[in-house]
């Protein structure tokens, strides 16, 4: 089998962070927002995950690190849709650019 | 015999000075009576002492004061001929004034404040010509010019005596600038501010001048001249002298005549060892002494007031002091000092006396008073003769000798400019005596009466000290006076000359007999002169346009300054302090303007692209959660490679 | 008791202020009257450290000593000596007349009172501390009732003036503080004690720049030069009992630090210093004449004579001799009493007239006799009148700074000219001439006025003809000073 | 040590957990919800009476809970504030409602994850902890009902929280990556002779974009404004003082065992990010209308002066960061006490409120003044002795340019407290004189303000309990 270099799996993780990071700051749906947060998130997953293979010392913690991470974003989209909703229910829309009542 | 009971004599007055201020409304006229009896027991305790000193006695007593760097700075008295003489003329004119004043100022409502100046002033000058050194002899010197300024505004509801007041002080406290200077300077070189121990250092270095250091010392003793300047109204400094005769004659007869101005020669006559020590300084001294005697009597000639008349006779005269002692003469300048107090002080009395009964001040006005107030009128002739140089009385032998040392020292222009003022201060004060006492009455308005006993009194004592004062320093009792002086200092002295006296007498007559002709025989005569001499008479008239000078250049461009820095503090200091403040505000101010108009205008007509481009520029705080990311990736990326540069 | 006494100096007003706070809001009679009461304590307390007080002794005296804060070695520690008790005697009287002259304040009495009284610990404090951290704390103490006393009780424009008094002592004292700091961490061991820190030595170039942030502290409090802005319009706003305190005792703690702190601490820098500072003493003297002089606001004309007044001290701390120092040191004391009375005058013809611009007086020697009596005392005073303190002050500084330098002498008499002067041209226009008939009804000074100036007059005049009664206080202090500074 | 002798050491956060899921059960069963605060709060006192400092550093649960010195602080200050707070949310009529039972829990449950954070010792302990928190504060700050400044304070502090969380996290996978291990102790040793430092310095700088979040650090502040303004202002006096003393908390833990070693490259960076937020904060404090806005701003400054503490890489600078912290959150508590009580007054947080507020009540505005006074640093107050320890820091460490840049900010900082200052004091009341405040606030009121009181004149006895 194949075995992919760690620079390899960086490159793609470090594409997923700036997809998620670019989705963060050009998307207007917050519910859009919310998911490239996730992927920010699960960059750093993979993150771990490669780290935890590659690098000989204690090879589970990062797959613990991981899974705590999977819980915690599960958490927080709950909470953030949660909050998304609520906005709705006032101000009617969950554009990330309608909501600017608190400036300056 | 001890000597210290001379402290009541400064001290005394100053008591009825206090009592007068604290109690003055209680004391009413009693005032003045405490001010003159204060005045009279300060005379009967000092006369003594004089006396003593005249036999040759010497008194000096002093103690600490201040302590200056280590050494201490001693404050005492020192009764020796100089200050003996003054003492003993300041005590007698004193006192005799202010039996006048008490009847001169009778009904005014502020009788009792009057005494107490007077008092004051009184205790001030006697401390000054008992102190034994320069400090203290400033401050005294500083209260009299006080007392000047507080009496010259006497009447202070008149803005003209309000004004006269206040150039009055700034005018002299110029000069005493200089003369603080000066004694610094002097306490830099010498160490010492007492008189005895200058006098005994200048001595020790009058052979070598190694010593010593000449050119501070000659700074100091020009600065110290800069006070004499002042307070003795010398050229250029003279312009406040005339104006003080806003004040109540007697004031003017006791501070603007016989004592205070008279206190700049003093302090030359005590610094004497120091003019003599350091080179050409006396020249200068004359310079001024005569080009102010002269310019006086010149300006005297055309003036219509005559307490103006007189007091330009004072700065004549005390110009002829001050060349004298220019002239080295220390003798003679002190004797004329003494001989003018008495006679001056009797002319402005008589003055007084004058204007007291006609309520006028304009000899234009007056006319034929001599049989109205005979009393006054033969006291001012005498007075006037004295003052002309008219043998035997006081004034010929003091200005004889004061001629007698510029022949002497073989300074024929100032002898000629002497002889030339002389002429012009007979003229000038039998114009006064002519048109004051003779002729017609012009004015009929003005009903004129002969003053109280309580005025006229005075004026014979007086009357009779101008005619005998000049007695110890004549021929007949062989120059005693001199000698007298120079057991103190040793100055150069000449023989009697009968050149001079002829000279002398000759202008005299001749002033006299001019001023009669013109006033009372051929009154065209000085319509006449005044037109064929247009220049002369309005410079004369004009008082050489001094205070013109003054204000224009001198006052004007003073406040002009102060206001323009008063605007640059406002401005540009403030401004900078204000300023600072400002730009905090304006910074978080510009913050919120770019916020609210680039950015909205942004967001409400742009697209994407532009939106973006615009969050560039903007600052933070939009509202907008992702411009804050935005700026939160800049940074992050800033940092990045700063930190990767760093690492 | 005895041993505490500094302590109780300091701490008396701050119960006096808690006492006041007890007291129902409008029983403004008994609020005035502990007010007055805890001041004539408090002076009573100086007069009686005065009985303790041994002039010929040239150190501290009288040392209270207590850790406060062990984790910076910070303590508690108080003294007086020479230069310090002077000061503190003159804060007590002039406390006590000024909270006589308050009792014409008449809105929000409780708080005035109670700030009053905090202000006095605070400046009590600030000469009495030898601790710089202990310094540094009462100096601020001082700033902030000042800022509402000005800001709730002075004129029109007091709300800019008490944040800009209080803005730009705050940014000098900031600076002081890094100096502080700079200090005791250079200090082996790390101290804040002045009596171990004053023989220290210390690099020049460390000297120069901690003397340049004390300098900004004290120059903005003295206030030296181009500092001196708020200074006009703290005293013009400021209600009268205020610009007396000010013109009294704040403006001396500016210098009072230079003779305290920056002296002895930095002696090198002191000496590289010098010729700036004469500099600006004169440029002080000269310039605060000249503006007093363009002034119509009576009281505008006052502040800015305190101006070329301080010019003086400055003048005598510049020449680092024997006569500067002292003249410097007897000039604080004559400024706070002759400058404290004219303020008091100013404010008197202000509560009758209601107006302070000088042309609109005129001929009141005539209504208000008295007043007028003791109006030109002070003007005299301050224009430097023999017999009277400030002429033995400037003579004094005069006569150091000659020896330091002539042209600065020279130059700097011209203020005495300018002096007399604007206060002349003053008492002119205020007392002089035709009576103002819109003045015609002006009740002359009374009692309570003139109880609170008279003291004050004692003093000039007492110091003014017999200057030892409070130099011989001063002089071993300064003379061990001069010693401690010499460059060798 | 295993989990269970460890647990004898966890016991007031074990009180804290329960106190909270019983809280939740008691809103239920409880009409009076007001009840239910006081069992939060009667809870939290347990907690703290049952909280001892350790003698010794004990490493819990394998070493993930780090129960030392530090923690012991903060554990102490999280308790306080979170004690107050409820303290004061018990007059808070907005919360009337709905949920006042739920409000309480949360801050229960805040308590527990802020003791968490403060002894939190591995990448993952801090990630958790922290996404606690967040989440907790998300909440909180949208919890008023149809309030829709509240809710969109809530999904901004959602959106930019979770961003930053997300780039701590790639960033702390990096340093993992990096270190190979995730405590911070040993990837501290590691990463001084790191063969690839590049990557140990991105990893670094994403990992601070997370605690910078959390201490609300320019240039990632800029959440804080809006959200401290759109919250309920008792969470907004909360998040202005826990979370960001927790956020120094781990931040003061990361600096010293991982980046102690090259301060050299981190001192400058922290004294930009300092001079940088403390500026920002007070210029632009200046100008603001609205009092819990401006407290937002000036609580950013204060921020900037605590970074003085970090940045000088000294014993006197964590000291300085330590008592700043307790000084700030008594001060800025207090403060907002004062607001919460004007708010409920007049039904306004806008500076106007506050004109002649000591004609109408005196003891509120002599309060305000007095923590306005200690927030600006003045003597004898305890701000005062927090400026002092950071300048003493920066003194000390010679950082010339950074003390006189606060020096400055100090001067801009005390204009803008005397504004209110003035605007209490000068200027005349618009309104009646106001009721006095409740029996809660009064209490809370005193204890801040007796406290801010004491710290400032017997520092030393403060210190030596703190820094030992």
């Amino acid at each position: 089998m194949i075995v992919l270099p760690l620079s390899h799996i960086l490159i793609f993780s470090l594409v997923l962070f700036a997809i998620g990071v670019y989705g963060a700051l050009v998307r207007r749906n917050i519910i859009g927002i919310l998911i490239s947060i996730e992927l920010m998130l699960n960059a750093a997953n993979i993150n771990l995950i490669a780290f935890s293979k590659y690098t000989s010392l204690s090879p589970e913690t990062g797959q613990i690190f991981a899974l705590f991470v999977i819980a915690i974003a599960a958490t927080a989209a709950a909470v953030g849709l949660a909050i998304v909703l609520a906005l709705y229910r006032v101000r009617k829309t969950v554009q990330a650019d309608e909501v600017n009542l608190l400036k300056w | 015999m001890t000597s210290d009971q001379i402290i009541l004599v400064p001290l005394l007055p100053f008591l009825a000075f206090a009592a007068n201020i604290l109690a003055g409304r209680w004391l009413k006229n009693r005032a003045a009576w405490l001010s003159v009896a204060t005045s009279s027991v300060a005379c009967v305790i000092a006369l003594p002492i004089c006396w003593a000193v005249f036999q040759g006695a010497h008194f000096a007593h002093q103690g600490t004061w201040l302590m200056l760097g280590t050494v201490p700075l001693k404050f005492g008295y020192l009764m020796d001929p100089l200050s003996a003489t003054l003492l003993f003329m300041v005590t007698i004119v004193g006192t005799l004034i202010q039996i006048y004043a008490a009847g001169y100022m009778h009904g005014d409502p502020r009788y009792s404040r009057f005494f107490a100046y007077v008092s004051l002033f009184m205790s001030a000058m006697l401390t000054l010509v008992v102190s034994d050194n320069y400090l203290l002899f400033f401050m005294a010197w500083e209260i009299m010019g006080l007392c000047s300024y507080l009496l010259i505004g006497f009447y202070f509801e008149k803005d003209s005596a309000a004004n006269a007041s206040l150039k009055a002080f700034l005018t002299t406290r110029i000069g005493d600038v200089g003369f603080l200077l000066g004694f610094l300077t002097l306490f830099a070189a010498l160490g010492t501010l007492n008189f005895s121990e200058m006098n005994t250092l200048m001595a020790g270095a009058h052979g070598s001048h190694a010593t010593l250091n000449t050119g501070l010392l000659t700074l100091a003793a020009l600065l110290i001249f800069c006070g004499t300047i002042g307070k003795s109204a010398q050229f250029p400094l003279h312009v406040w002298l005339p104006d003080a005769m806003e004040g109540p004659t007697p004031v003017s007869a006791l501070i603007h005549a016989a004592t205070m101005v008279a206190a700049g020669v003093f302090l030359v006559a005590r610094s004497f060892t120091l003019f003599m020590a350091v080179p050409n300084i006396l020249p200068i001294v004359t310079a001024i002494g005569t080009i102010t005697a002269f310019m006086a009597a010149f300006i005297a000639l055309t003036q219509n007031d005559i307490k103006r008349i007189l007091a330009y006779s004072t700065i004549s005269q005390l110009g002829y002091m001050v060349t004298a002692m220019g002239l080295s003469g220390l003798g003679a300048g002190t004797f004329h000092l003494i001989t003018h107090a008495f006679f001056k002080a009797l002319l402005f009395l008589g003055a007084g006396s004058v204007i007291h009964g006609t309520h006028v001040q304009d000899i234009r006005e007056m006319g034929g008073l001599f049989k109205k107030m005979p009393h006054t009128a033969v006291t001012f002739i005498i007075a006037s003769l004295a003052l002309s140089g008219v043998p035997p009385l006081s004034g010929f032998w003091s200005k004889d000798e004061i001629l007698l040392s510029a022949f002497g020292a073989g300074n024929f222009l100032v002898f000629g400019i002497l002889l030339l003022t002389a002429l012009m201060t007979a003229f000038y004060m039998f114009r006064l005596i002519f048109l004051t006492f003779f002729g017609a009455a012009r004015n009929a308005k003005v009903h004129a009466h002969e003053s109280p006993a309580l005025m006229t009194g005075p004026l014979w004592c007086l009357a009779v000290g101008s005619i005998v004062i000049g007695i110890p320093g004549s021929p007949f009792m062989h120059h005693w006076f001199q000698k007298f002086i120079a057991h103190m200092v040793h100055y150069p002295e000449y023989e009697p000359s009968g050149l001079v006296m002829a000279c002398s007498i000759a202008v005299a007559i001749l002033g006299i007999t001019l001023a009669g002709v013109m006033y009372l025989k051929q009154k065209h005569w000085a319509a006449a002169v005044a037109k064929n001499f247009p220049l002369f008479y309005r410079l004369s008239f004009n008082k050489f346009y001094f205070d013109e000078f003054y204000a224009a250049y001198v006052v004007k461009p003073f406040n002009a300054l102060g206001h323009v820095l008063f605007g640059f503090d406002e401005t540009v200091i403030d401004g900078a302090v204000n300023g600072t403040g400002r730009n905090t505000l304006f910074l978080s101010e510009i913050k919120n303007w770019i916020d609210q108009y680039i950015v909205d205008g942004a967001v409400n007509f742009m697209g994407t692209a532009v939106y973006f481009l615009n969050s560039f520029v903007k600052r933070i705080q939009t509202g907008f959660v992702q411009n804050y990311l935005l700026i939160v990736f800049l940074v992050l990326v800033a940092f990045l490679i700063l930190e990767l540069k760093l690492a | 008791m005895t041993s505490h006494i500094l302590s109780w100096i300091i701490f008396t007003p701050l119960i006096g202020a808690f006492a006041v706070l007890f007291v129902p809001k409008n029983a403004t009679a008994c609020i005035k009257w502990i007010a007055l009461i805890t001041t004539g304590i408090v002076t009573a307390l100086t007069g009686y450290a005065l009985t303790l007080f041994q002039p010929a002794q040239a150190g501290f005296q009288m040392i209270e000593r207590g850790v406060w804060i062990p984790q910076f070695n910070v303590q508690y520690l108080l003294g007086t000596d020479g230069i310090s008790f002077p000061m503190v005697v003159l804060t007590a009287i002039i406390s006590l007349l000024a909270c006589l002259a308050s009792f014409g304040i008449k809105e929000r009495q409780k708080e005035y009172y109670a700030l009053y009284l905090l202000l006095e610990t605070g400046m009590m404090g600030t000469f009495l501390a030898l601790d710089l951290f202990l310094f540094y704390v009462l100096w601020e103490v001082v700033l902030v009732p000042m800022y509402f006393l000005i800001g709730i009780w002075g004129g029109p424009r007091r709300e800019y003036a008490a944040i800009k008094f209080f803005l730009y002592t705050l940014a000098g004292s900031l600076f002081m503080l890094l100096g502080i700091l700079g200090v005791y961490f250079a200090a082996t061991p790390h101290t804040f004690d002045m009596t171990q820190l004053a023989g220290m030595p210390r690099g020049l170039f460390f000297q120069q720049i901690v003397f340049m942030a004390f300098f900004l502290g004290f120059a903005i409090k003295v206030p030296i030069f181009p500092f001196h802005t708020w200074l006009p319009d703290a005293h013009v706003e400021a209600p009268t009992p205020i610009s007396v305190i000010l013109a009294g005792v704040l403006l001396k703690m500016g210098t009072y630090g230079f003779f305290r702190f920056s002296y002895p601490l930095f002696p090198e820098a002191t000496h590289w210093f010098q010729p700036a500072m004469a500099v600006l003493a004169i440029v002080g003297i000269i310039y605060g004449g000249f503006v007093a002089l363009a002034q119509t606001d009576f009281k505008k004309m006052v502040a800015y004579s305190s101006v070329s007044h301080m010019g003086f001290v400055l003048l005598g701390l510049a020449a680092l001799n024997a006569d500067g120092f002292r003249g410097a040191m007897l000039q604080m004391f004559t400024h706070g009493t002759i400058t404290g009375g004219l303020f008091l005058l100013v404010g008197v013809l202000y509560d009758r007239a209601h107006t302070r611009d000088l042309n609109g007086f005129g001929g009141l020697g005539v209504k208000m006799p008295a007043y007028a009596g003791f109006l030109t005392f002070f003007a005299l005073a301050s224009l430097g009148l023999p017999s009277l303190s400030g002429f033995v002050s400037e003579f004094l500084a005069l006569l150091g700074s000659y020896q330091y330098s002539k042209p600065v002498t020279a130059l700097s008499t011209i203020g005495i000219i300018l002096a007399a002067a604007y206060l002349l041209y003053m008492v002119q226009r205020v007392l002089l001439g035709k009576l103002n008939p819109k003045w015609a009804q002006l009740p002359d000074i009374n009692l309570r006025e003139v109880l609170t100036l008279v003291p004050l007059m004692v003093l000039i005049l007492g110091i003014g003809v017999y200057p030892r009664i409070i130099l011989d206080y001063m002089i071993p202090t300064l003379d061990a000073l001069l010693k401690t500074i010499k460059v060798s | 040590m295993n989990a269970i002798e460890s647990l004898k050491y966890f016991i007031p956060e074990l009180v804290l957990l329960g106190g909270a899921f019983v809280a939740l059960t008691l809103d239920f069963f409880l009409k009076q919800k007001k009840l239910v605060g006081e069992f939060a709060l009667l809870v939290i006192v347990v907690a703290l009476c049952l909280a001892k400092a350790p003698e010794k550093p004990l490493p819990l649960f394998f070493g993930f809970f780090h129960l030392d010195a530090l923690a012991h602080f903060f554990r102490y200050l999280a308790l306080a504030a979170v004690g107050i707070t409820i303290l004061i949310s018990l007059g808070y009529t907005p919360l009337k409602k709905r949920y006042e039972g739920e409000f309480y829990s949360l801050f229960l449950f805040m308590a527990f994850a802020l003791i968490l954070v403060a002894a939190a010792n591995n990448l993952l302990m801090i990630f958790l902890a922290i996404e606690f928190i967040s989440l907790l504060s998300y909440l909180l700050v949208g919890f008023l009902k149809n309030d829709p400044k509240s809710k969109e304070a809530a999904i901004k502090y959602l959106l930019f929280g979770s961003v930053c969380s997300g780039v701590m996290l790639y960033g702390m996978s990096l340093l993992y990556g990096a270190a190979g291990s995730i405590e911070l102790s040993v990837i501290g040793d590691t990463l001084f002779f790191a063969p690839f430092k590049p990557l140990a310095i991105t990893a670094a700088l994403f990992f601070f974009v997370g605690l910078g979040f959390k201490i609300s650090m320019a240039p990632f502040h800029m959440w804080a404004p809006d959200v401290y303004e759109g919250a309920p202002t008792p969470v907004t006096a909360f998040l202005t003082v826990a979370p960001k003393a927790l956020g120094f908390a781990v931040l003061t833990r990361v600096l010293d065992s991982v980046f102690w070693n090259s301060q050299s490259v981190w001192s400058p960076v922290l004294v930009i990010l300092s001079i940088l937020t403390m500026t920002i904060g007070n210029i632009t404090a200046v100008s603001q209308s609205n009092i819990k806005r401006f407290l937002a701003y000036s609580s950013i400054a204060q921020a900037g002066y605590i970074l003085m503490g970090l940045a000088v890489f000294s014993i006197l600078g964590r000291g300085a960061v330590l008592i700043y912290l307790l000084v700030y959150l008594l001060t800025n508590l207090g403060a907002f006490t004062v607001v919460l009580f004007v708010g409920g007054q007049t039904q306004s947080d806008s500076l106007d409120a506050y004109a002649g507020l000591s004609e109408r009540s005196p003891t509120a505005a002599a309060m305000l003044t007095i923590f306005l006074l200690s927030l600006a640093g003045l003597p004898p107050l305890a701000g005062f002795i927090g400026k002092y320890y950071v300048f003493a820091a920066a003194i000390e460490g010679k950082f010339i340019t950074l003390t006189i840049f606060a020096a400055i900010n100090s001067v801009i900082a005390a204009y803008y407290y005397f504004r209110i200052i003035r605007l209490m004091y000068l200027t005349p009341a618009t309104g009646p004189a106001f009721p006095a405040p409740s029996r809660s606030l009064t209490v809370a009121l005193w204890a801040l303000f007796l406290g801010v009181l004491a710290l400032g004149i017997f520092p030393g006895f403060f210190i030596t309990r703190i820094l030992g």
